[in-house]
């Protein structure tokens, strides 16, 4: 096997930043596209501590400490919407989310 | 082969380190072996003490005063059927037990036994342990929301909550202790297990005692909150008979129960060694910086030959205060068997003392030095098991609400406000 | 005084953690359980944390395994078991554009793999003319990662870190009102 | 050692409140009064030992101390930079500094000792009250706040100092948060006081946006440089834009409305704000910038201009009310006119100086009035006093000293600051400045009327108030008289530390400042174009006769209110009420300022239904709007439904008629893809943000 450059980092981060992507476009379960989302957030951090190693300096590990903070409050948000949806329509699932006001 | 074998080991005394994996493994074995020995003791321990807390004898039938009913209840468990329940998810009920077992063990990676006794020296070790430690509330939630059952979910729920909320308090309470780490001439705190014991051997002083009483403090934040973080009484509302029946763990049974029950011990073991590497030394024997001359390092190393002496004395006395009858012929033997194996081992112990007395490179005072590092930490988690027996046997349950408002209302403000006030004394000291 | 931790076995663990995470990832997606999804989510996270060990990020890896793992996971779960309902594991898991979806994923594979076949082959920094991904030259510090990220938090992030709190702080308002039966 | 921690100061009533905030409300009262007092004491202790070190360390020279605790904002990064008015970049910095110079160590000084004064007094004050704990969480909060001001080593954090006090104003005049009138009054102080702020911090932002900095001591090497000319129209902005802020904040005309309805809170809280922290905040800011008001001479006309009238104005209105507070309020006004009339003629260390010796005279005039109306169970209105004074002698005593203070009678404390703001006024005098001095000298005249009224009234004459009342009277407990006393001593020999030389003194206060105002006065006088000094002997005698005409005008003042109150019985005469109605009526009702503002801003009066005022311009144009704007958009719509009913039948008989249904069906196929984009499924918005992203990644990558 060949030596892992920075490379081989940005594939696996692509796959998944893709794999969230379909997630997210297609799933109807509420739960499941944020959990999609958090998949995309993952990628992204995974490129940037792969460029961090690259240069040589922290400013990407320092990013995404703050992606990391960014990522809890989103989760915490949509979940707690997600709860006040659930608690009027009965339902998580998106594609039935279609009204501006009930 | 087996001399350069012995020669690699003799060679390598420092665990963890890249071209030392197999010093690693035989850590990772040692430890595992080791673990599982004390959660067996442990478990016949909790049953007489409490059993003599509560003016009972406990188990008595089987071995003498009832040494091997851990074994048989292993036996037993180990036979039992493996129920399933038919509407239960079975993956996830399947792999419930193994998340918390897996959880729980792996935090002794970076426990450090001694400077050099420790599976891996990670450079985030404390954070390292929290989070992994942290996973272990996975286990609960997937075990209680896997069985399809009521009580285990309102059980699991629970629990996790109670996880969640007190890992905040103890959090700040580690954060404190860690920032004491940095009050070197550098400047610079660690991480690292390992670092944190040599922090406060530098500093000469363990950190309950510094900045008396804000060490204090946040020790005793700690130790609440690591008993609630276990699920032990008087937190184990997780479990409440009286009102979940077992909760998350209601439709366990066998073997699975029996993994539940191990990660639940293994995990006390694990969160005790973190209180007694933050705040009680780690494995330095007491008054380090007072009594380190060669005649009290000397007298220090006797210490384990004389608790196994002791132990193997008590249990001559055991045996020789056996009754009469011939009834008690064979746990007489019994007991006497065991006692004299503890002599021997204290003798061992004494011999080895002895021969590696003198602060040198040679194996027998390396053996020497090491054993009396695993010693003394062994000791002082001892201690914290007992408390947590005693805890059992003397607190009444909380109240889930009562519990919350512990939690977030009282040791969250004044873990924090430990933490600004360590920081501000440390400046000041400065 | 603390050794520098040196991966050992790269490409193997490599491979081993970069094919857990993304199994892991076609899992949370294709799983009709949403509690399945989050465990699958789980292995993923996890696996991505020890790709950052290797990178010589071990704080990101520790935030990684807290905040993630033991944090919004559990926080998710807790929301799966608080909405469960039976209907949606036997309903229609796509929505009805995932072909578009699915389409539009596989557009934005192609244009990372072409970049990134050209960026290997043919682009190169218009500065320096080397390579856009150069292999790393300089080796981070590893052992006292934490505290330079400790630094660079409160020196040249400050302002970005005061702001994060704040988000935090909307972050908790905002879900207790909206989680909140009664306000 | 303390000097480099400095920075606790500030902190240690920060930890007050904030052990008041959390657990404030489970605390007994001993313990609260322990912690919330503690903390002040600690506060003053360290301050003092402080300012003795500071001593050391400038050698008599005023060299200023700054310690730097972190950079708040900005960290000298390039990219934080920004562009100045002359086109070189600066750094945005905003410091978590300290600055200790003369100025501010007068300030800390003054701050922290009346602030424990009146901290100790509210002990006994507010022993009875309910919220406790939340009362003394405020008044620590309000002293970090004031601290912060203080200390700060930069317009930023001046001005979080200076937004605190704004907000902890509000929270103590509203204390009673159940009286409406206390919530008003609280808003009142509040908005009005955004005003100011708003000038304040355009002012701050010019500066830094001219001159390149927050950190005062580089704007006052950048303006001592020479480089600016005198009345540079920038700084000219600037100095009054700050100067809005200090007339929000010091209760100058215009914006002196809040400051007598700040009477609403309990009375600690009136001293508190009036005499050692909130209103003496934007005097400490115009000493503060000194320099730049120097190279502004409109600005410092404009100051003093303001100054003087304010100092009458609200002297006159002072001269009838009924409410003790309230006259004290009003002559708080008053004072605080002279002491910018003082920075407005560029006799800075005179202005400062007032500021030192009034803090004291008006706590104790304050705390005093709370130690009368406490003894007559809660009454204001001196109407309903009278003959107070063998009943409580304490109280009687040292207020009495208080007012003779404040009226300027030799030789207490208040004599010495008045008349060297006086000799200033007229001395830097050509023009109009004469008029100041005369508008100053009948100040004088009328404060100490209206203190002698305030004193005869309450104390001598006879009793006036209920049985009942009466037979309560008793002297405050030992935590409100011990502040009493000490701040009388002050009051009595403040004064010492600024005798002027033409009293034999050295001056020795402006001696101790003069490092702070260094070029100030020098620039100040060239300003001026003074062309010749009255020298020697004839100066002297000069500043004689001025001091022997504003103590005669005291004694004379006095004298009338004694004359006029000295035996009023039950239903005494109000002497101007009787020689000049209509002047009494206007001045019983303040110059109907409030109602005039009610008329212009408020929006509160009404001819018939039109609101008047802004609020009224504001009603008129949404009434405009309403009716005019949007019946022209209804006449629109009515005259497009007409033509819609026309081309419908147009339509229907023609277009239909005629049958072109082509473009009908056309629009109809447009539509639908166009509605594609909007038909609520929101992961159909995320592939368009996916097809945006695609889009630009392609376009950067090939281009």
């Amino acid at each position: 096997m060949a030596e892992i450059t920075t490379l081989h980092y940005l594939v696996v981060a692509a796959a998944l930043f893709v794999l969230g992507v379909i997630g997210v476009l297609t799933r109807r379960n509420v739960v499941i596209v944020l959990m999609s989302i958090e998949l995309i957030l993952n990628a992204v951090n995974l490129n940037l501590v792969a460029f961090s190693r690259m240069w040589g300096n922290l400013h990407g590990q320092v990013f995404s400490v703050f992606i990391v903070v960014d990522a809890a409050a989103e989760a915490a948000v949509g979940l707690g919407i997600l709860i006040a949806f659930f608690r009027n329509k009965e339902t998580i699932n998106v594609d039935e989310i279609d009204l501006l006001k009930w | 082969m087996l001399t350069s074998f012995m020669s690699y080991l003799g060679s390598q005394f420092s665990p963890g380190v890249a071209g030392n994996q197999l010093w690693a493994l035989i850590y990772i074995l040692i430890i595992f072996a080791g673990v599982s020995v004390a959660v067996i003791a442990m478990n016949w321990l909790e049953r007489k003490a409490l059993a003599h807390f509560q003016v009972r004898l406990g188990p008595m039938r089987v071995g003498p005063h009832g040494l091997l009913q851990p074994i048989a209840d292993a036996l037993k468990l180990l036979l039992k059927e493996d129920i399933i329940p038919a509407e239960a998810d079975q993956v996830v009920f399947w792999v419930a037990p193994l998340i918390g077992l897996l959880a729980a063990f792996t935090v002794y990676t970076v426990v450090p036994f001694g400077p050099s006794q420790a599976v891996s020296d990670m450079n985030i070790g404390i954070l390292f342990m929290l989070g992994v430690s942290s996973l272990g509330v996975l286990g609960i939630v997937t075990a209680g929301w896997a069985s399809n059952s009521h009580y285990p979910l309102i059980g699991a729920l629970r629990s996790s909550a109670q996880m969640v909320s007190y890992e905040v308090a103890m959090g700040l309470a580690v954060v404190s202790a860690i920032l004491m780490t940095s009050l070197n001439e550098s400047g610079t705190g660690t991480l690292s297990m390992i670092g944190i014991v040599q922090a406060q051997q530098q500093q000469g002083i363990w950190f309950i005692f510094k900045f008396f009483p804000l060490g204090l403090i946040a020790f005793v934040i700690f130790a609440i909150a690591m008993v609630a973080e276990t699920n032990r009484a008087p937190f184990d509302l997780a479990e409440a008979e009286s009102e979940l029946t077992a909760g998350f763990h209601t439709e366990y049974s066998g073997l699975r129960w029996s993994l539940f029950m191990l990660a639940e011990y293994a995990a006390m073991i694990a969160v005790s060694s973190i209180a007694v590497t933050l705040w009680l030394g780690g494995w330095m024997h007491p008054f380090p910086n007072l009594l380190s001359a060669p005649a009290w390092e000397f007298i220090f190393s006797l210490f384990p030959a004389l608790t196994f002496g002791g132990l193997a004395a008590i249990a001559f006395l055991g045996a020789a205060r056996m009754p009469g009858h011939s009834f008690f012929k064979i746990q007489r033997a019994g007991l006497a068997v065991f006692a004299a194996l503890l002599g021997v081992l204290a003798l061992l112990l004494l011999v080895v003392a002895i021969a590696g007395r003198h602060a040198d490179t040679s194996i027998a005072a390396r053996f020497r030095e090491g054993i009396d590092y695993v010693y003394w930490f062994v000791l002082k988690v001892a201690v914290f098991m007992y408390l947590f027996i005693w805890y059992r046997a003397t607190w009444p349950r909380y109240r889930f609400d009562q519990l919350m408002k512990v939690g977030w209302k009282v040791m969250l403000p004044i873990s924090l406000g430990v933490l600004i006030v360590t920081a501000i004394v440390g400046v000041l000291v400065k | 005084m603390t050794p520098e931790m040196t991966p050992v076995a790269t490409p193997f663990f490599f491979y081993l953690l970069s094919g857990l995470a993304i199994i892991g990832g076609v899992l949370v997606i294709t799983r009709r359980n949403a509690v399945h999804s989050a465990l699958a989510l789980i292995v993923t996270l996890l696996a991505v944390s020890g790709l950052y060990l290797m990178l010589y990020a071990p704080f990101v890896a520790g935030v990684q395994i807290i905040v993630y793992a033991g944090g919004i996971m559990v926080l998710f779960l807790f929301v799966i078991m608080l909405v469960n309902i039976e209907r949606t594991v036997k309903e229609r898991q796509f929505n009805r554009i995932w072909p578009a979806g699915v389409l539009a994923a596989a557009a934005l594979l192609g244009l990372f793999v072409s970049v990134y076949v050209k960026g290997k082959t043919l682009l190169s920094d218009p500065v320096t003319g080397k390579p856009l991904w150069p292999d790393p030259t300089i080796s981070l510090p590893d052992s006292s990662n934490t505290q330079q990220i400790g630094v660079m938090l409160y020196g040249n992030y400050m302002f970005a870190f005061e702001i994060a709190s704040l988000l935090l702080l909307v972050a908790i308002l905002g879900a207790v009102i909206m989680a909140k039966k009664r306000i | 050692m303390f000097l480099d921690h400095i920075w606790l100061i500030p902190l240690f009533p920060a930890f007050g409140a904030a052990m008041m905030f959390f657990f404030g409300r489970r605390m007994q009262k001993a313990a609260v009064s322990t912690v919330c007092v503690g903390v002040v004491v600690v506060a003053f202790v360290f301050a003092c030992v402080t300012v003795v070190e500071y001593t050391h360390f400038a050698h008599g020279t005023g060299q200023p101390f700054e310690k730097i605790v972190y950079t708040w904002l900005g960290s000298g990064d390039a990219h934080l930079s920004f562009l100045k008015r002359d086109g070189t970049p600066a750094q945005f910095n905003a410091d978590f500094g300290f600055l200790l110079d003369p100025l501010s160590v007068i300030w800390l000084l003054f701050v922290t000792g009346v602030g424990m004064l009146i901290h100790i007094y509210s002990i006994g004050y507010m022993a009875h009250e309910g919220g406790y704990y939340r009362f003394f969480g405020y008044l620590n909060l309000f002293m970090f706040s004031m601290l912060t001001l203080v200390l700060a080593n930069n317009y930023v954090l001046l001005f979080v100092g200076w937004e605190g006090v704004g907000l902890c104003s509000y929270l103590l005049i509203g204390f009673y948060f159940h009286r409406k009138s206390a919530n008003d009054a609280a808003n009142k102080a509040f908005i009005v006081n955004r005003i100011g702020d708003a000038g304040f911090i355009l002012g701050a932002f010019t500066l830094a946006w001219y001159l390149g900095s927050f950190r005062f001591l580089d704007i006052n090497a950048a303006a001592r440089s020479g480089h600016y000319l005198i009345g540079d129209t920038v700084l000219t902005a600037a100095a009054l834009l700050l100067f809005v802020g200090a007339c929000g904040k010091s209760a100058q005309i215009p914006l002196y409305v809040w400051l007598p309805d700040a009477m609403e809170g309990p009375t600690p809280v009136s001293a508190l704000i009036h005499a050692a922290t909130m209103v003496t905040a934007g005097v400490y800011m115009v000493a503060r910038s000194n320099a730049i008001f120097v190279l502004a001479p409109t600005a410092m006309k404009t100051v003093a201009i303001i100054g003087a009238l304010t100092a009458i104005f609200a002297a006159s209105i002072g001269l009838v009310q009924n409410d003790i507070k309230r006259v004290l309020a009003y002559s708080t006004v008053s004072q605080l006119g002279y002491m910018f009339l003082a920075l407005g003629v560029g006799a800075f260390a005179a202005g400062v100086f007032h500021v030192f010796t009034h803090a004291f005279f008006k706590a104790l005039l304050f705390l005093g009035s709370g130690s009368v109306i406490h003894a007559v169970s809660g009454e204001q209105d001196m109407r309903n006093m009278g003959d107070l004074r063998g009943r409580i002698p304490t109280t009687f005593k040292t207020m009495f000293i208080a007012t003779l203070a404040i009226a300027g009678i030799p030789p207490l404390a208040g004599f010495f600051s008045k008349d060297e703001i006086l000799w200033q006024a007229w001395r830097s005098a050509d023009g109009g400045f004469p008029y100041l001095w005369l508008i100053g000298f009948g100040t004088a005249l009328m404060t100490a009327f209206y203190m002698a009224r305030l004193i005869f009234l309450t104390f001598y004459g006879q009793p006036r108030m209920s049985q009942e009342v009466e037979h309560h009277i008793h002297e405050s407990p030992k935590s409100m008289t011990g502040p009493l006393v000490v701040l009388a001593v002050c009051s009595a020999l403040a004064g010492f530390l600024g005798v002027p030389h033409s009293l034999g003194g050295s001056n020795g206060f402006e001696k101790f400042l003069a490092p702070v105002f260094e070029r100030g006065t020098e620039a100040a006088i060239a300003a001026t174009e003074e062309p010749h000094h009255p020298a020697g002997e004839e100066h002297r005698k000069l500043e004689w006769l001025l001091m022997v005409l504003s103590v005669g005008a005291a004694v004379v003042g006095g004298g009338w209110a004694y004359r006029h109150y000295a035996l009023a019985g039950k239903d005494y005469p109000e002497p101007i009420a009787v020689k000049a109605p209509p002047l009494y009526t206007v001045l019983y009702n303040k110059w109907f300022v409030d109602e005039a503002y009610d008329y212009a801003f408020t929006g509160r009066r009404k001819l018939g239904d039109i609101r008047l005022g802004a609020m009224g311009a504001g009603e008129a144009s949404s009434w405009f709007d309403a009716k005019i704007i949007d019946g022209t958009v209804n006449g629109a719509g009515w005259s497009t439904r007409a033509v819609a009913t026309l081309s419908t039948w147009w339509d229907k008989w023609i277009i239909d008629g005629v049958g072109v249904n082509g473009p009908a069906i056309l629009a109809r196929m447009i539509s639908y893809p166009t509605r594609l984009l909007e038909w609520g499924l929101v992961q159909w918005y995320a592939l368009v943000m996916v097809a945006g992203l695609l889009g630009f990644a392609v376009y950067y990558v090939w281009k």
